[in-house]
């Protein structure tokens, strides 16, 4: 009873191809057999948004999915967003406005608002707040994580 | 010293690595063979294991092993606590009762470990786990605190006669006598309630054996890695050397991983020892809920006795708290409670009488507060109480309490968490609280705002509560600080770091001393391999303890640098200046040398050097205070509510705070956020809810409610500076500050906001069904 | 948990207390049941698979009825146990003759549950506990009136148990019509009787949703 | 927290699922969105053996507008596609209005129209806004399709009239007469949590201005979406006076609902929220009824 199947998973621009068991999920996918720990798992009951990633360009929580779900799909983690030589403008925005304590949540949060972001160029406080609030954060009481959003728009809106 | 960087907003330099998903956290590490643990854990509060059948469990293809208290040996056996012994004060009992990897004879709360399945993946270890069969019998719960000391009580630990885990009675002036003379007494019955911490990372361990080498090297989500190593050898029967622990990033900890020693902490290195394999184990959410130490569970009798102008003359109190099934970490909590019941009033007379009390029902052990909000919930109730009875304005019988600022130091006759006395080392605590209400526009609100609001109808209400933290306590803390050839500085502490921003602050204190540029220092934490004593990062002490250390040690590095320059450049020291890495003579700037080649000339390869000469530019030093730095702080709120739905909104947050030097303003700021939110959640969201039988109702974050971004309002920050002297750098701590006064807080600006019900807010956390209740309870009476 | 009420039955007391005491039933009674053996005069064991929307499992259950003063009273005692946690509970039924040809039923359960089933599915547990003692009485007064029925002569009918879907529907709904059918007569006799257990059982099995 | 094994099917059509379904009967589940089942199965509460993944039918992904002016919606529309959709705010601003408040950004993207209505779980919103509306579910199986009114269809908790062998594949709601007004007025802890209480209001008025018809559909206080019919009745033929409105919310939070307690709300705190949210639906819904045409 215990198939396995063959799934191609094009993560961060890389096609990946491996062999999966269907109850696998995707976030331990991405952690465990892809080796992208960035993505953070911490309630797997779909609450707290640690685990966000973008699926086909849309924000989803990757602990309600299973691996064999995301064949032939195209993910982008937080692996792909930036680098700590060459950040995204909301990685940039988030340093300067001390937006990471822990940093456990982070990757679920950057992941969460880089298409909000562009859909909403230049959010309000309480948009801001809607937006993130199926991401739970421990450490900042959010504060600073909102000033970094505001920081990021200006800075995305400054560059075009 | 120079003071380029201590106080400046300098951003964190551990964060492109968060940013990026580099960072390292325990649940990343990867080892080849790597196998992975799952529990059986009790569903049961308090019975007798009779058996348990692991023949299923073991039989499951990609099962390695299956352990129980039985095959354990005598492993299974609980070890010493790890925290220093109760102190040696009149009358003290103490009962100590600490966890056991594995139950051996009696299950004693929900989720407690009964047998661990090692397999080749966790999903089948989970599978495995439902394997296994066990027999428990179940016994009546003990739950209720009050219930737990009644003589006809179930046990939780049999070889006890009661539930009394420990009793601690601590006395000031003399209360009894000044209570006859009082204008007025306020007596009432308070309680606080269980919240858990929440760390958005679980608990988690990885264990490498290595045979070979015969070392064993273990990544823990712990914020005391020096301890957890110190444990392991012992327990283990190791050398401290043999055993490398490692704290690597940690997602949040707040408290609960001090705890030590955690089962599983000791069982997944057990088991990569027994099976030469590494080992992982992840705690889920649901396993946080129960295998994670909780707090805050007090029912308080407190009575103040004022004169008729407001003014404390005592404080007296006789309170239970909940200590769980076990109480590995002594009498924090009670005696951290204690400390704060006088508030930072000058209150002359004080009686307390603490009874911790064993229940069926998870350990506790300090959750950011540590104590400390219910001894400000109890102090700041009572006097809210009087302000109403006495008709005098609640920020005005508070000013009129404050210690005054030429009564420092100001000692109040009993014991610290520390076991020292407790002694207020400095403070200035009138303009702190005159900031907040001129932040918040305290008069203007109550003179115009609400009553302009009230004529519209709205239900909306101010609070401002002062409040003190005892933080920075001993013992030590250590650190090593090396220039290298490079030119760069490695600093190595004990202390492990979970989000507080070490990496930065602590670099800011070293580069102002040896005067190089912060990005040039580079800070290693919770890494047993690096620094050898220490023990941890807890009761705010970080930036008091482990910073004087880490300024101390730099401090000596400067004078070797000193010393060294001034024979190689051939002048004396005190025309000697370090900046920007190098070292020169103050007016003839061509006569210098970089750090580098400093560090270079102090480790010579060949020739021969002065007898006795120490080689290299490096000093290890050590930080002890001799009692804990006393931070103040007040905060204010301005809340609506809507008391046909119970909703509520927060309309304003004004913190001021007045924790000593500030080293980086932007981190402290940060702290003051995060423990704030805490607070909010502890008074109308979190609440862990047990039934008579000891289960928990609300163990996932569907039902336990954490605060998010729509709940936790933006929050103003003012700032005093008070600096301590009991520390070079004058710091005090602040990483709890934030969580201390907001249940206080937010039961006066309730109350305030709903004045035609009259309410009397004895509890905490509130909720909208509980407002409900109350408010219903008052509709009937009118 | 409480589980406490009344209940007038139409009818006669003795009939009440035979329709809640047939032995036979509880063997068909509950749907998806892999195993029950009657291992004493009143006591029964067994295994059982119920299933409520998508949540499901297989449990394992004891009943004990004791203390029985016919046709007055009896306390049952339940034991299970499954995957995702146990349930321990005692129910006091008590049948009063209301002297008019009908029955008052008093009813009076502790129930304690345990495991994931409580600390995640504690949303959902006393409006289901509601619905379905509310409907288990409803549908048990109906049988009642089918017994009756029968008795007075309208012959036996065989027995069909219900499947799993009919038992979900049953106790999520109240069953009117079809409480008629004397071919779930028997299925449905036992309800009250084992209310407290099926509450419970099937309490187990909707933790989470 | 990790699921158990199962079986799992990918499905490209209607059929094929269908045939997937009725070969496993009972030890089958449909998966969707997966928001409420995958949660669910992480914490080993539901145990399928077999999945049957609905994902990869692109037939069951529509927004469409129906010939007589209403709206039709596959199955597997996601929830964050309705969320957007110019079409919905236009002929069913009711759901357009509900869905922000129907769980995180995150699950909206996830979830679907489909799922949640077969999930049946008496907190959801869309069961409650589909009675209210009036609207009608198509269950297909291999050997036909039947239409549902939606206030038929769910029977209890987490249990409606889907046989094991049939699929929910489109939800259907009528266009709106003219003089109606709608609301959705719920409360819940924080945003995104299951409402305590929620009610959804449909009002239609007659040129009068009195009340044509009135729906008043609860979700969380029943073991599914409750239907405040006694309340609705005394509001026909009415004219919507405050005095009128709050009498009906009374009846509605008294006489049409039997409220369960858990650790958030007893019971008596869901009446009173029944009591006020009922008025407060009313008042929206009839001021919008005013307005329209």
């Amino acid at each position: 009873m215990r198939h396995l199947f063959d799934i191609g998973v094009t993560v961060n621009g890389t096609r990946y191809e491996r062999t999966v068991e269907p109850r696998l999920l995707l976030s331990d996918f991405l952690r465990h057999d892809l080796g992208l720990t960035g993505t953070h798992v911490s309630c797997e009951h779909g609450v707290c948004g640690s685990c966000t990633i973008l699926f086909d360009g849309q924000p989803v929580r990757s602990c309600l999915m299973f691996a064999v779900q995301a064949n032939g799909h195209e993910i982008l983690t937080v692996e792909g967003l930036g680098t700590p030589e060459n950040l995204h403008p909301l990685q940039e925005a988030f340093w300067e406005a001390h937006s990471v304590q822990c940093g456990f949540c982070t990757p679920g949060i950057l992941m969460t608002l880089v298409p909000f972001l562009e859909e909403n160029p230049n959010p309000n406080e309480d948009e801001i707040r809607a937006a993130i609030s199926g991401n739970l954060c421990r450490c900042t009481g959010y504060q600073h994580i909102v000033d970094g959003v505001k920081l990021a728009a200006q800075k995305m809106s400054a560059s075009q | 010293m120079t003071k380029k960087y201590i106080g400046k907003r300098i951003k964190r330099s551990e964060d492109p690595r968060l940013l990026t998903g580099e960072a390292l956290f325990v649940d990343d590490v990867e080892i080849h063979g790597m196998l992975h643990a799952a529990f059986l854990r009790s569903d049961y509060a308090h019975a007798y294991l009779r058996s348990v059948d692991v023949s299923a469990a073991q039989a499951r293809e990609g099962v390695v092993a299956v352990f129980t208290a039985e095959t354990m040996g005598d492993d299974w056996q609980p070890g010493p606590p790890l925290v220093s012994p109760p102190p040696t004060v009149e009358d003290v009992i103490f009962h100590s009762r600490t966890q056991v990897p594995l139950v051996k004879d009696k299950v004693r709360h929900v989720g407690e470990p009964i047998a661990i399945v090692i397999a080749e993946n966790r999903y089948i270890a989970e599978d495995a786990v439902d394997d296994i069969m066990v027999d428990l019998e179940p016994l009546d719960a003990v739950v209720d605190i009050e219930k737990a000391m009644q003589p006809d009580s179930p046990l939780v630990h049999d070889d006890l006669d009661s539930n009394l885990a420990a009793h601690i009675e601590q006395e000031k002036g003399d209360y009894a006598a000044i209570r006859e003379g009082a204008d007025l007494i306020i007596k009432r019955r308070i309680v606080i309630d269980r919240g858990a911490a929440v760390a958005m990372e679980n608990r988690g361990v990885v264990a490498q054996w290595d045979a070979k080498s015969q070392r064993l090297t273990v990544w823990d989500t712990t914020q005391a890695p020096i301890a957890i190593r110190n444990g392991l050898a012992a327990r283990l029967d190791l050398s401290e050397h043999q055993v490398r622990v490692i704290a690597p990033f940690i997602g949040g900890a707040f408290g609960p991983k001090m705890m030590m020693f955690y089962p599983e902490e000791m069982l997944i290195p057990w088991v990569s020892i027994k099976l030469d394999r590494p080992v992982k184990w992840i705690e889920d959410r649901y396993e946080n809920f129960y295998a994670t130490t909780q707090e805050r569970r007090q029912v308080h009798d407190a009575e103040m006795a004022l004169t008729l102008d407001g003014r404390i003359l005592g404080v007296s109190d006789v309170f239970l708290h909940d200590s769980g099934a076990y109480d590995p970490y002594g009498l924090t909590l009670p005696l951290n409670t204690q400390c704060h019941m006088m508030g930072p009033y000058d209150v002359a007379n004080y009686y307390s009488e603490s009874k911790v009390v064993f229940t069926n029902k998870t350990i506790v052990t300090p959750v950011r507060g540590a104590g400390r909000p219910q001894g400000i919930f109890i102090v700041e109730r009572l006097l809210d109480l009087a302000a109403k009875e006495l008709g005098i304005d609640p920020v005005e019988i508070r000013k009129r309490n404050l210690i005054p600022p030429d009564a420092f130091p100001y000692e109040h006759k009993i014991i610290d968490q520390a076991f020292a006395p407790l002694i207020f080392d400095s403070g200035n605590y009138k303009p702190v609280l005159e900031k907040a209400a001129d932040m918040i526009g305290y008069d203007q609100f109550v003179k115009d705002e609400q009553p302009r609001l009230r004529a519209e109808g709205r239900h909306v209400g101010i609070g401002i509560v002062p409040f003190i933290e005892t933080t920075g306590v001993g013992p030590y803390e250590g650190a090593r600080v090396t220039v290298e050839a490079s030119g760069k500085i490695n600093v190595a502490t004990g202390v492990g770091t979970q989000g507080q921003g070490h990496f930065t602050s602590f670099a800011q204190i070293v580069a102002d001393q040896l005067g190089v540029d912060v990005r040039d220092v580079h800070l290693v934490t919770g890494d047993t391999a690096e620094f050898h004593w220490g023990t941890g990062t807890f009761a705010s002490r970080g930036s008091v303890v482990a910073a004087n250390a880490i300024n101390a040690s730099a401090k000596l590095v400067r004078e070797k640098i000193l010393a060294l320059a001034s024979k190689v450049l051939e002048s004396p020291e005190d025309e000697l200046e370090l900046a920007d890495g190098v070292i020169r003579v103050a007016d003839i700037p061509r006569i210098s040398i970089s750090l580098g080649e400093l560090a270079m000339l102090a480790n010579p390869l060949r020739g021969a050097v002065e007898p006795g000469t120490e080689p290299g530019l490096e000093a290890t030093a050590y930080f002890g205070p001799q009692y804990g730095a006393i931070a103040f702080g007040t905060h204010a709120m301005i809340v609506e509510v809507d008391p046909q739905t119970m909703m509520i909104e927060i309309k304003r947050y004004v913190a001021v705070e007045d924790c000593g030097t500030v080293i980086n303003p932007l981190i402290v700021d940060g702290q003051i956020h995060g423990g704030v939110s805490l607070g909010i959640g502890n008074s109308y969201y979190e609440k862990l809810v047990f039934d008579e039988n000891g289960q928990l109702l609300n163990a996932s974050l569907m039902d336990y409610l954490i605060p998010t971004a729509a709940e936790v309002p933006r929050i103003e920050i003012g700032h005093e500076e008070t600096r301590s002297p009991l520390n070079p750098l004058g710091s005090k701590g602040v990483g709890e500050a934030g969580a201390i006064p907001v249940p206080a807080l937010f039961a006066q600006a309730m109350e305030n906001a709903l004045p035609e019900y009259d309410l009397e807010i004895l509890e905490a956390p509130l909720s909208p069904n509980r407002l409900f209740e109350l408010l219903r309870e008052k509709e009937r009476e009118l | 948990m409480k589980l406490e009420g009344e209940y007038i039955f139409d009818g006669p007391r003795e009939d009440v207390w035979e329709l809640v005491r047939d032995p036979d039933v509880l063997a068909t009674a509950l749907p998806g049941t892999q195993s029950l053996d009657q291992v004493g005069e009143n006591e029964y064991e067994g295994v059982m698979n119920v299933r409520i929307g998508p949540v499901a499992g297989v449990f394992s259950g004891r009943i004990v009825v004791s203390d029985e003063v016919p046709p007055e009273t009896c306390t049952l005692t339940v034991e299970g146990k499954g995957k995702p946690g146990f349930i321990n509970g005692t129910g006091y039924v008590n049948l009063i003759d209301q002297g008019d040809g009908t029955t008052l039923m008093k009813y009076d359960g502790e129930i304690q549950i345990g495991g994931r089933l409580a600390s995640v599915g504690q949303r959902l547990l006393d409006t289901t506990s509601k619905s379905m003692i509310r409907q288990g009485l409803e549908t048990l007064n109906k049988a009642l009136q089918a017994r009756i029925a029968v008795k007075t002569g309208s012959g036996e009918v065989e027995y069909k148990p219900p499947s799993e879907s009919e038992f979900a529907a049953a106790v999520a709904k109240d069953m009117a019509g079809e409480a008629l059918s004397s071919s779930r007569t028997k299925w449905i006799a036992i309800a009250v009787v084992i209310v407290i257990v099926i509450v419970a059982l099937i309490l187990i099995n909707i933790g989470g949703g | 927290m990790k699921p158990p094994p199962f079986e799992y099917y990918a499905p490209t059509t209607v059929e094929e699922a269908l045939i997937n379904l009725s070969e496993h009967g009972y030890d089958a589940k449909a998966l969707a969105g997966g928001q409420s089942l995958i949660p669910t199965m992480n914490f080993r509460l539901a145990q399928p053996s077999v999945l049957v993944d609905l994902n990869n039918i692109s037939e069951l992904f529509y927004i469409r507008p129906d010939e007589n002016g209403g709206l039709r919606l596959g199955a597997m529309t996601r929830h964050s596609q309705v969320e957007r959709s110019a079409l919905v705010s236009e002929r069913a601003p009711l759901i357009y209005e509900a869905m922000p408040k129907i769980s995180t950004p995150q699950i909206r993207n996830r979830g679907t129209f489909g799922g949640s209505i077969a999930h049946a779980d008496p907190s959801a919103e869309l069961g409650a806004i589909s009675i209210a509306l009036g609207g009608r579910f198509r269950l297909r199986n291999q050997t036909g399709e039947r239409w549902v009114q939606a206030n038929e269809f769910f029977i209890g908790m987490f249990t409606t009239l889907l046989e094991p062998d049939e699929l929910l594949v489109e939800a259907s709601f009528p266009n709106m007469p003219p003089r109606t007004g709608w609301a959705l007025k719920e409360v819940a802890r924080r945003p995104h949590d299951f409402a305590l209480v929620g009610v959804a209001a449909v009002v239609t008025l007659d040129n009068n201005n009195l009340c044509q018809k009135a729906r008043i559909v609860f979700l969380s206080v029943g073991d599914g979406p409750v239907e405040a019919l006694r309340a609705a009745e005394t509001l026909t033929g009415q004219t919507l006076t405050p005095e009128i409105i709050q009498a009906a919310a009374d009846t509605a939070a008294t006489a049409d609902i039997d409220p369960g307690s858990d650790i958030h709300a007893s019971a008596e705190y869901r009446r009173r929220l029944a009591e006020v949210l009922t008025r407060r639906a009313l008042d929206v819904a009839f001021e919008r009824a005013k307005g329209s045409n």
